[in-house]
């Protein structure tokens, strides 16, 4: 049954929950009883096999989670730093402006950069200098992580034609 | 790399084809001439060479200056080789290693190649995110890992793009009311009657306005009254009697 | 054996590519040899149940990934990358010659790579090595993409040049 594995592929690479409707919209004319069938029958193929994760339903949809069993390794894993294009900007902004406060960083993006200033901090990337206004700063790990020896070392603005001209 | 060159280019005595595919510059260009029309290097004949440059240029003028100027360059480049070719040395052998044109052409075009065809192979390998996909890939926006500032530039690009778009720009009126009052109070000097149109030639809806805002001004003040016959009709000013006291 | 379901558990719920050294971290006392034998009983297992999807070594670790087969229906879910012939150009350049400059790129192609360039740091396949001049080095994101493990896994070179007649 090759929509079997079509609707698994579809679940396997999906980011979280695969809704109904995008199934439904992949793979024509399968019903709702259908696709329940099939993800019993591999739910059931996992565990005959012994593997370490099944497709759960969740809100609207499905969902490929691994085994609580497995939850303590999982935890253990250092995931690589990963910024949304909002947060990158902002660092962006602080790494070029230096110390600045949240108002400086708003205006030169045109939109609020409260949450990206939250998630920044907790990757250790900025720090906060206290005063008022309280300016952001980038931090010794900022450079680790970007692979520099200081902040002179940023190309400067000039350099920037040569590919975003 | 073009996918749909035509194969129908066979020999040097044949016209060349003038509908030519997508290149992706001079180099790519000129190898593909010299492969499909089996010049050598030595006896490489310039001048159809630099005709399909400019009709290629011609097709693409208005489409990309820089590009077109980069077939310009090798043309004048093939120029200058062929005459060093044609050009009595004195010594023949103008094919010694590294010191000829013709042999630093070839060294070009054989790295050229090479480079041409390794981006051949990468794009027949199967590729993470058009072949294959990573485990939960498919969201809406791509959360990549850090990869150094070229990211940090990149997110700059897109301040700079961003805000670019949300400037507003505001032109300065510098038509004054006061002005254009004293305009019309002087042609009211000279004609009876005067057309609102007159008062804005240009028909430039700011001027329009300002000349419309004169004209109740000066309605105000009772020096000119306004005068339209039918709805959406012309809009005269006419001059009263008592017209002392404006400036 | 235990330790093959939790490298299984580990590897599907990575973030992109898991590390060897992340592996070895978490399970302590496996070889490399060791790991290897097991992603191979996996991928057999997966091979004969029918499965839709294989672990692969890329970038000096192991990533789960679809099977060639299924990505019709994926690229249905979102937009696959897509990289223009100069682009790859460009790429291929920088992955043989590189780190290089822009103007050691653009004498090779004879052409300008501005916006070539532009796009591949877009898909973070390349780096800027800050500098005067700066240069582009590949990043481990392309080798993920492309199933390399590192840079002296491309064919050489001169199995691209043959010499004029």
């Amino acid at each position: 049954m090759e929509s079997k594995e079509v609707l698994e592929a579809l679940i396997f690479s999906a980011d979280g929950t695969l809704a109904f409707k995008e199934i439904e919209r992949i793979i024509p004319d399968i019903s709702r009883e259908k696709i329940d069938e099939l993800i019993s029958e591999l739910n059931d193929l996992y565990l005959s096999t012994g593997r370490s994760f099944r497709i759960e339903h969740a809100s609207g949809g499905y969902i490929f989670v691994t085994l609580e069993h497995y939850a303590p390794y999982i935890r253990a894993m250092h995931s690589p730093i990963r910024l949304s294009g909002a947060a990158l900007e902002v660092l962006a902004v602080i790494a070029y402006k230096g110390p600045c406060s949240k108002q400086a960083i708003d205006t030169i993006r045109g939109v609020d950069s409260t949450s990206s200033l939250k998630n920044l901090i907790k990757h250790q990337l900025i720090n906060i200098k206290p005063g008022k206004p309280m300016k952001y700063y980038t931090t010794d790990h900022f450079l680790e992580v970007f692979g520099l020896n200081s902040l002179s070392d940023l190309p400067d603005i000039k350099q920037f034609e040569e590919v975003f001209s | 790399m073009p996918q749909d060159k035509p194969d129908n280019i066979s020999g040097l005595n044949e016209e060349f084809i003038l509908h030519l595919p997508a290149f992706d510059g001079p180099l790519d260009l000129l190898l593909y001439l010299i492969e499909k029309n089996r010049f050598t290097l030595e006896n490489l004949e310039v001048c159809p060479i630099i005709d399909q440059y400019l009709e290629y240029i011609r097709q693409l003028r208005s489409l990309d200056i820089a590009l077109a100027g980069e077939f310009i360059e090798m043309s004048s480049y093939l120029i200058w080789l062929k005459s060093c070719l044609l050009l009595p040395t004195g010594n023949t052998d103008m094919e010694g290693v590294g010191e000829s044109p013709v042999e630093e052409l070839k060294q070009m075009l054989i790295v050229y190649r090479a480079m041409k065809q390794a981006a051949i192979d990468f794009n027949q390998r199967p590729l993470l995110y058009r072949d294959k996909f990573p485990r939960g890939s498919s969201g809406d926006e791509r959360i990549l890992a850090l990869t150094g500032i070229a990211s940090l530039m990149q997110a700059i690009d897109v301040i700079k793009s961003r805000t670019k778009r949300l400037v507003i720009q505001v032109k300065r009126n510098k038509v004054s009311i006061r002005e254009v009052m004293g305009k019309i109070f002087k042609m009211l000097g000279e004609h009876e009657k005067i057309d609102l149109y007159d008062i804005a030639p240009s028909r430039q809806r700011s001027e329009l306005v300002v000349a419309f805002m004169a004209a109740l001004e000066l309605s105000k003040r009772s020096i000119a009254r306004i005068v339209q016959r039918g709805l959406f009709g012309r809009i005269y000013l006419v001059k009263r009697g008592d017209a002392d006291n404006g400036k």
